[in-house]
């Protein structure tokens, strides 16, 4: 019954704002739902603790034959949302960072509204937008069912889509129109993916219902006709892989982030884009079980390295501070598709927990990005100054978030970083240099861009409303604490997944 | 034995001390008053502490420890031996000293500066402590990270003024660059199997190539961190951005964690007691030290600014243990263990003795910063008479650096001598001439040192103020106040300990050695001369005593000092100085820093990249203008920037802005990964 | 011999759909390619219930009607309503003139049916040779999306591509399961009135729905 | 080692080199007025002038420093301690373990480095001048000084003078062509070190050219007569190393008695054909400018290196 919590929440959260979004208590109704929902994936999260994988609604959920309606439902929901250990962790995670997110949110909206950017009928919009779409990334995450997935996957563009064109502004809209429009022909090519998954799953499972449930594609997954799943693959992986940001297929990425409010920079960084490569790994590993590693290792391992090294030199080039960060992203989602493609169980380990941390950090960097550049009034970072004289804590969290996701120990994105690195070094020891060379221009570009901003002196003007800077720091707190200490069952459901993965 | 059951827990605790005191001072926010009054004296106690359990431990078999944190397969693994033992007993007493100072130099800090500044000061004590005591990749990694970036915002304390902004994230662009480089060599070391143990590493046996190719990331990575040219960009810009006892730090401690990175990775890991260690990467770390050694001084002397010339002497000083320990790997490569445990002694005591003598010689610079407000030497000027105790710990500390005996520089300069003396057991006809050589560098880059410290303090310390009274501060500048004193005080009895009690040091360092390579000097040697005499070899060879030494010119001096005394009389008359018949004679006619350094602009003109401005007849107010830049920045630094802005220029082209290419690129890539899948 | 007079139907319905990727690929007028789409539409509920009918799986025959009524009926009209209101029934420029875009079209033809036959040798549908020509179909929407300038044809070649898909997903494996069919009907309806918004809005901003004046985002 | 008669040896030796050293300058400058045609002076005269600045008033500039006060002290200090380093009459004398060859060349250096100093002191334009001159020379002559004493070392096995005196001495005669290099360097070191022609001029009273002459002008009375002495004694410790190196034989060995008196025949021949040479170089050369200087030392170095590099070729 937790995932239908954890499903219901945001959807009744997105009713509701969509009749109420532009009340003035609008932000802490969305922040309520988002809490209701981050607890209600506590709950999930402690009953996969206690229990162990769940798949919902399995055979014990017996309906009242006589009851058509109910029977029919059921037969329409039966085993169709299943949680282990590889969604487990990222169910929470995006519940949490949405929830954090819409804390950020309730100054930040507030403070664009007093700006004139946004009237009330868009706030209702981003507000009812913005449930719909944590619905989304919940439901892709814990469908069982590869279709559903899909569907859940274009859900997400569909809500978002408005989201990144909320200012109407012409570079707003010319943002949100390539997001729409690339990200839509890409799942265009999943979906074809799908239909060839199916294609050749129902040979072996026979049409109907189960041939695209996971839990059973995972069991058969040997005995799937290899070169379909090839062709499959290539589709889900260019499909998916527009939606992660994955170079060449990245280019609506920088102008959506850099255009749309900061809240939905931030979890489309910190969320959305794990759900995209959440879904490459699951058909990755359906594909690896029918054709051995080599095949869509080697591909994840290429895409994710040019997607390092083009976005690192991409980076130094940057004006605007969101669309610095954005291009960060497709580095970060880079690697962790390297170390994905990769396989073994430490290179998973540390995909899966650069995805943790990655998300968290990104997400506290849009946190801060977003009040800078509000106090500074505009996202060009050369006007951006000081901002340890006009907030300190603001300046010290974009500081130590930049250091976070450049790398730097004890953070705990340098932890996943170690593990990528290593295991490149001693298994693919020619991808290294490139790495390295990324590793380095990331670090020259940002920390040179990150610096000026943050330190010297400034002109700009204290902001009015107080920033939310709790979200910063409890991101970066748990950052740090990854660095250091892994929790015993995180590190139960890494190794789980990563041997799920492998 | 010790106040505490074992040394590595001991350490561990003052390490954790450290932090505790770092995050103390954040506590009661807005209260600087613990900060104030009591974070420095405790780091400092807890510095003396660690020195203590350090030296305890040189004696003691290696210990080792787990700690219930870090990765899940690999937790924090620490590790206390003779060389760990040895390096942290140098960061406990070195530190110990500036902590004490710095209780004083920060004593009228704004409030919420100075608990930021306590809490990044002590992380930084506490992860050099954990970089010395680490004993797997993962936490090196974490502490030598967590190192730089403590130090990072410490160099940026005064980040308002932009020329110190860029010298932060220079520091840190090659620290990370250099970190990198390391993680590389670890990634070498281990070679695919097993863990990122150190135990692990120095288990895994290598290809001799792919040694070599360990060992240059090693050489690398460290030589980042500890300046080696041509990686120094860094480290005179950072070095004297930083507040003075943090410079201290950094050019007393920060920096010799990486020599004692580079020792455990070749001479630990890589080396070991199996006899891995080439001589070929003795050549190179000859050469590059060598090159170090002379660059470093050599623009130290056409420096004008205080803080940056200390800074690139300690680029030189870097030389000069690289020098050290580049003769032990030749004499290990060629099988000569005795004699490169003499060379590898040479450069660890080198490491402490320039510890302790760039500390003491930046906290004077800080001192006279602090009451002057000065760090151009072109401006300053008879300085003893307002800062006479300043001065005096100055002087110890300028001897020392000038490799003069009886203080402590002299003696590890000797040993690294007596080492290039051993030349003569080689079989490589070419390698046993060229050893002298890099001894002759060495004795160059002493006599040039003692030329430049002749510069500096004549100058700083010595004459007259150049400008009249009521338009300079230097006639009022006040002495150090107590703390700072104690500190410069706890450092100065360092250089004379460690000068005249060299033996006692090297029956510890030999400790150090033979737990390395498994051969040390002969003890024989060491101890059957007694104390007094320091004998590396055999007293036929070499031998000399700093104690007596010492007391023998002490005496001398006083008895023609007594004889004149008593048999002269002792009048003395005051007057002005004598104006060689010139009556218009100045303040402002003393040699300023740039002309003392003139001769040496003139004998060595390739090395310096110099923009000279000369006033011309006409100019009504004369200027004189001397830029003295860093050829490294020209052939090195820049061209690679614009290099990888060439390839970011090219890149771009990838996003036009068009929707249709886009769209193009993703149709591409399917059909060729089509392509590809048939 | 029933079924293979079936599937010989579904056969000409997919060899239809390609002649009309191809029509739209050479369409430069508007309305035109709105009619295409329609007759596209069509084709595609058609060949769904012949599928339904020639394998008995009722839930097609639901998928048919949703066609019909999305396809064919639906979304034609809102587009053509939106031309209306928005005056935009010029002449189509394209990035490349049409032969060689066409030239290049029937390259990805052969391309494609290459691809396609090993996969399709092993299926065990009757209607398993469409399978080439869905995948034709897509590429050339595809095609016909990067070829285009202006915002209207973009999205009509995207709907274009969205119906190669349905035939695929009906044609070559009889159909997905009924919830993906009804999220992936769901999807292509709301984005479809997005764009219909979209369509507002950078008219309203820019004056014109030519695409070439979203052009300003970019690396300089 | 430290045997009393070994410690007597070591008193009377430093003794007889701080009395001997002035007549060694007044050996120099008589040889050289007879060489220029001049009637020469007393050969005590140097005695004279130490008498009578001893007896002068000393003054001070007002802003004198303890540096400035205590550096005539050090610096005799220093060179008392180098000749009782420096095997003059006798080897195995017990002091000379407590310093070898390298800390004796610390030992002119710690002086040099105080000379400068108290030069820069008063802050007058000339001390500064004199101060940079003297480091310039001396960063040059110091590494071939040093490698110039590594030949030896290299040949004897030894950086001890003893060890290295008693090797050479006690070898059969033979001609070694890395000690020739060495002894050509050595003496230019030594010309250079000494403040003589052809890089500076002991005479000399004109201030734009000199550079010893400079660093103590500050100087008076007693103070300047106890500089004057530790410039005499350093010549003379300079010229002993030099007779200990190359021409070694006849020197005693520490307690025995018996040869002492050929010891001190032996030496007081080498020193005064030492001197007469010193005396000869200085009339047949002139002055360099300055910065030729570098050259001439660099020179010196080079021949020194040369000299160690032909012990290993040759050697083989």
């Amino acid at each position: 019954m937790e995932i239908a919590l954890v499903l219901g929440v945001p959807l009744l959260g997105a009713l509701l704002l969509a009749l109420a979004g532009h009340r003035s208590w609008a932000p802490e109704l969305n922040a309520t739902m988002s809490f209701a929902t981050f607890f209600a994936t506590t709950l999930l999260t402690a009953r996969v603790i206690a229990g162990g994988t769940m798949v919902w609604l399995d055979e014990r959920f017996i309906v009242d034959p006589s009851n058509v309606l109910l029977v029919a439902l059921a037969g329409l929901l039966r085993e169709q949302f299943f949680v282990d250990p590889f969604n487990v962790f990222l169910v929470a995670l995006t519940a949490f960072v949405g929830f954090t997110t819409a804390l950020f949110s309730r100054p930040y909206m507030r403070t664009e509204q007093d700006h004139g950017r946004v009237n009330p009928a868009r706030l209702r919009l981003y507000h009812s937008m913005y449930q719909l779409f944590t619905f989304t990334m919940l439901l892709c995450l814990l469908s069982n069912n590869v279709g559903v997935m899909w569907v859940a996957m274009e859900g997400a563009t569909l809500s978002t889509v408005l989201l990144v064109s909320l200012y109407r502004t012409p570079a707003s809209l010319e943002a949100a129109w390539k997001y729409f429009i690339l990200c839509s022909v890409g799942l265009a090519q999943a979906l074809f993916g799908t239909i060839l998954l199916y294609f050749a799953a129902e040979k072996v499972l026979g049409p109907g219902g189960t041939a695209l449930l996971w839990t059973h594609l995972h069991q058969v997954r040997g005995q799937l006709e290899p070169t379909v799943l090839s062709l499959a693959f290539v589709f889900l992986l260019v499909g998916y892989g527009t939606k992660v940001g994955l170079v060449p297929l990245h280019n609506w990425l920088p102008d959506a982030h850099a255009e749309g409010p900061t809240p939905i920079s931030a979890v489309l960084s910190g969320l959305l884009l794990n759900v995209a490569l959440y879904a490459v790994v699951r058909s990755k590993v359906l594909v690896d079980g029918a054709l051995g590693r080599n095949f869509s290792g080697g591909l994840m391992m290429g895409f994710g390295l040019l997607s390092v090294v083009v976005a690192a030199f991409f980076l130094s080039r940057q004006r605007d501070i969101k669309r610095m960060f954005a291009y960060s992203s497709v580095e970060h989602m880079g690697i962790m598709t390297f170390a994905f493609g990769m396989g073994g169980a430490v290179a998973a380990f540390a995909g899966l927990l650069h995805m943790t941390v990655h998300s968290l950090t990104k997400s506290a960097i849009f946190f801060t990005v977003g009040h800078a550049s509000q106090a500074a009034g505009t996202q060009n970072m050369d006007s951006i100054r000081g901002l340890i004289q006009t907030s300190p804590t603001l300046g010290w969290g974009l500081v130590l978030g930049s250091l976070a996701i450049l790398g730097l120990p004890p953070f705990g994105v340098f932890t996943s970083e170690f593990m990528v690195l290593t295991t490149a070094m001693h298994e693919h020891s020619w991808a290294t240099p490139f790495l390295l060379v990324a590793l380095v221009v990331a670090f020259a570009s940002i920390f040179g861009r990150v610096q000026p901003m943050v330190f010297g002196e400034t002109t700009a003007q204290r902001l009015p409303r107080g920033p939310a800077l709790v979200p910063v720091f409890a991101h970066l707190a748990i950052v740090l604490a990854l660095g250091l200490y892994i929790p015993p069952y995180l590190v139960g459901w890494y190794r789980q997944a990563a041997a799920l993965i492998g | 034995m010790g106040v505490l059951p074992s040394p590595l827990a001991g350490s561990l605790l003052v390490a954790a001390a450290w932090l505790v005191v770092a995050v103390a001072g954040l506590i009661p926010a807005g209260n600087a008053a613990f900060a104030r009054r009591f974070a420095f004296p405790l780091g400092a106690a807890a510095g003396v502490a660690l020195a203590a359990l350090g030296l305890q431990a040189v004696w003691l078999p290696a210990q080792t420890l787990t700690l219930p944190l870090g990765l899940p397969d690999l937790p924090f693994h620490v590790r206390m031996d003779p060389l760990a033992g040895f390096f942290l007993m140098l960061l406990g007493s070195v530190s110990a000293g500036i902590s004490v100072y710095a209780a004083g130099y920060f004593r009228e800090e704004p409030s919420g500066r100075l608990t930021l500044i306590s809490m990044q000061y002590h992380v930084f004590l506490a992860s050099m402590a954990f970089v010395l005591l680490a004993d797997d990749a993962y936490l090196f990694m974490v502490a030598w990270e967590t190192m730089a970036l403590s130090s990072y915002f410490l160099v940026i304390t005064d980040h308002q003024r932009p020329a110190i902004r860029s010298a932060g994230f220079l520091y840190l662009l090659i620290a990370h660059l250099g970190a990198i480089a390391i993680l590389l060599c670890f990634g070498v070391l281990h070679g695919g199997r097993g863990d990122y143990t150190f135990d692990a590493l120095r288990a895994a046996q290598l290809q001799p190539a792919w040694a070599s190719v360990a060992f240059l990331l090693a050489f690398f990575g460290f030589g980042a961190k500890a300046g080696m040219i041509p990686l120094h960009a860094w480290l005179p810009e950072a070095h004297p951005a930083a507040p003075s006892p943090v410079s201290a730090l950094m050019s007393g401690i920060m920096i010799k964690t990486a020599i004692y990175g580079m020792v455990r990775v070749t001479f630990d890991l890589i080396g070991g007691t199996s006899g891995n260690i080439r001589w070929e990467w003795g050549m190179a770390v000859l050469v590059v030290g060598a090159g170090t050694t002379l660059f470093g001084v050599l623009y130290a002397l056409v420096q004008h600014d205080l803080k940056r010339l200390l800074a690139y002497h300690s680029v030189e000083n870097i030389g000069i243990i690289l020098l050290g320990l580049g003769m032990a790997m030749v004499f290990i490569g060629f099988g000569h263990p005795a004699a490169g445990a003499l060379g590898l002694i040479a450069a660890l005591y080198h490491t402490l003795n320039h510890a302790v003598f760039k500390g003491l010689l930046f906290l004077g610079a800080g001192s006279i910063l602090h009451s002057t407000g000065m760090r151009n030497l072109n401006d300053m000027g008879g300085l003893i008479r307002g800062m006479p105790k300043t001065a005096f710990y100055f002087l110890i500390g300028a001897l020392a650096i000038s490799a003069l005996p009886p203080l402590n520089g002299f003696v590890s300069e000797w040993l690294t001598f007596q080492a290039a003396l051993q030349a003569t057991v080689l079989q490589h006809g070419v390698v046993r001439s060229l050893l002298p050589l890099f001894a002759a560098t060495l004795a160059l880059a002493g006599a040039l040192t003692a030329m430049c410290f002749v510069k500096v303090y004549g100058i700083a310390f010595l004459g007259r103020a150049r400008e009249p009274a009521h338009r300079s501060p230097l006639p009022h500048a006040g002495d150090a106040g107590p703390m700072e004193r104690y500190g410069m005080a706890w450092l100065a009895a360092g250089c004379f300990v460690l000068g005249l009690f060299p033996t006692s040091f090297l029956l510890m360092l030999n400790r150090v050695g033979v737990s390395l390579t498994g051969h040390g000097l002969s003890e024989d040697a060491l101890l059957g001369s007694g104390w007094l005499w320091l004998v590396p070899t055999a007293m036929g060879q070499a031998s000399y005593s700093p104690v007596i030494f010492f007391v023998v010119i002490v005496a001398v001096t006083l008895l023609a000092f007594l004889l004149v005394r008593r048999f002269y009389h002792g009048r003395l008359r005051f007057s002005d100085p004598w104006d060689c018949g010139y009556p218009e004679q100045t303040s402002r006619m003393q040699d300023t820093a740039d002309a003392f350094g003139q001769p040496i602009r003139h004998v060595f003109g390739p090395i310096y990249r110099t923009d000279r401005r000369l006033p011309g007849p006409e100019d009504t107010e004369p200027r004189y203008s001397l830029k003295v830049e860093d050829r490294h920045w020209y052939w090195l630094y820049l061209p690679v920037a614009r290099a990888a802005e060439i390839v970011s220029s090219k890149i771009a082209l990838l996003q036009q802005g068009r929707i249709s290419i886009y769209l193009l690129y993703s149709f591409i890539t399917l059909i060729a990964l089509l392509v590809f899948v048939r | 011999m029933a079924i293979p007079l079936l599937a010989q139907l579904v056969n000409v319905l997919a060899a239809f759909l390609l002649l009309i990727a191809f029509a739209m690929l050479s369409q430069r007028r508007v309305l035109t390619l709105i009619k295409l789409l329609a007759w596209q539409g069509a084709a595609l509920a058609t060949s769904t219930a012949i599928v339904a009918w020639s394998t008995g799986q009722t839930h097609l025959y639901y998928s048919a009607l949703i066609t019909v009524l999305l396809k064919v009926i639906l979304i034609p009209w809102v587009l053509h309503r939106l031309i209306d209101r928005l005056f935009v029934r010029w002449d189509i420029e394209t990035l490349i003139n049409i032969p060689t875009t066409m030239l290049i079209g029937i390259g990805l033809v052969i391309f494609a049916f290459a691809l396609a036959t090993p996969i399709s040798q092993m299926a065990t549908t009757l209607t398993r040779s469409t399978l080439g020509i869905a995948l034709a179909s897509v590429l050339l929407s595809f095609l016909m999306m990067i070829v285009r300038q202006k915002a209207v044809p973009q999205v009509i070649g995207f709907l274009a591509m969205e119906n190669g898909l349905f035939f695929a997903a009906t044609s070559a494996t009889y159909g997905m399961p009924l919830v993906v069919e009804l999220g992936v009907a769901l999807d292509v309806l709301v984005g479809t009135f997005i764009f219909g918004i979209f369509f507002f809005h950078i008219r309203e901003r820019f004056d014109s729905l030519d695409i070439r004046h979203m052009e300003k985002l970019k690396e300089d | 080692m430290s045997s009393a008669p070994g410690i007597a040896f070591q008193i009377l030796q430093s003794v007889f080199v701080v009395l001997a050293a002035p007549l060694l300058v007044g050996w120099v400058n008589q040889c050289r007025a007879w060489l220029q045609n001049r009637s020469a002076p007393s050969i005590l005269l140097p005695y004279y002038t130490l008498a009578k600045l001893f007896n002068k008033d000393a003054v001070f500039a007002h802003d004198a420093s303890p540096i400035f006060r205590w550096t005539p002290y050090i610096l005799f200090g220093c060179m008392w301690l180098a000749a009782g380093i420096v095997p003059v009459l006798a080897t195995g004398l017990p002091f000379a373990p407590a310093a070898d060859i390298i800390a004796l060349v610390g030992v002119f250096a710690l002086a040099r480095m105080f000379s400068a100093l108290a030069a820069m002191d008063i802050g007058t334009s000339f001390g500064g001048l004199g101060a940079r001159r003297e480091m310039l020379i001396g960063f040059l002559a110091e590494p071939a000084m040093l490698m110039t004493l590594f030949t030896a070392a290299f040949m004897s096995g030894s950086t001890q003078l003893t060890t290295i005196v008693d090797t050479l001495a006690h070898r059969e005669f033979a001609l070694y062509p890395s000690l020739a290099f060495a002894a050509v360097a050595f003496l230019m070191v030594l010309l250079a070190e000494n403040a003589r022609i052809p890089i500076d001029n002991p005479t000399t009273h004109l201030e734009l050219t000199m550079v010893h002459e400079a660093l103590i002008l500050e100087y008076s009375a007693r103070h300047l007569a106890l500089i004057e002495w530790a410039v005499a004694i350093k010549l003379f410790a300079y010229m002993t190393i030099g007779i200990a190196l190359f021409a070694p034989w006849g020197i005693a060995d520490a307690g025995d008695w018996s040869a002492l008196p050929y010891a001190f025949a032996a030496l007081a021949g080498k020193l005064a054909l030492a001197g007469a040479g010193l005396a000869l170089i200085e009339t047949l050369l002139a002055k360099l400018r300055l910065f030729l200087a570098p050259e001439f030392l660099s020179t010196a170095f080079l021949l020194a290196v040369l000299g160690m590099l032909t012990h290993f070729l040759v050697k083989g």
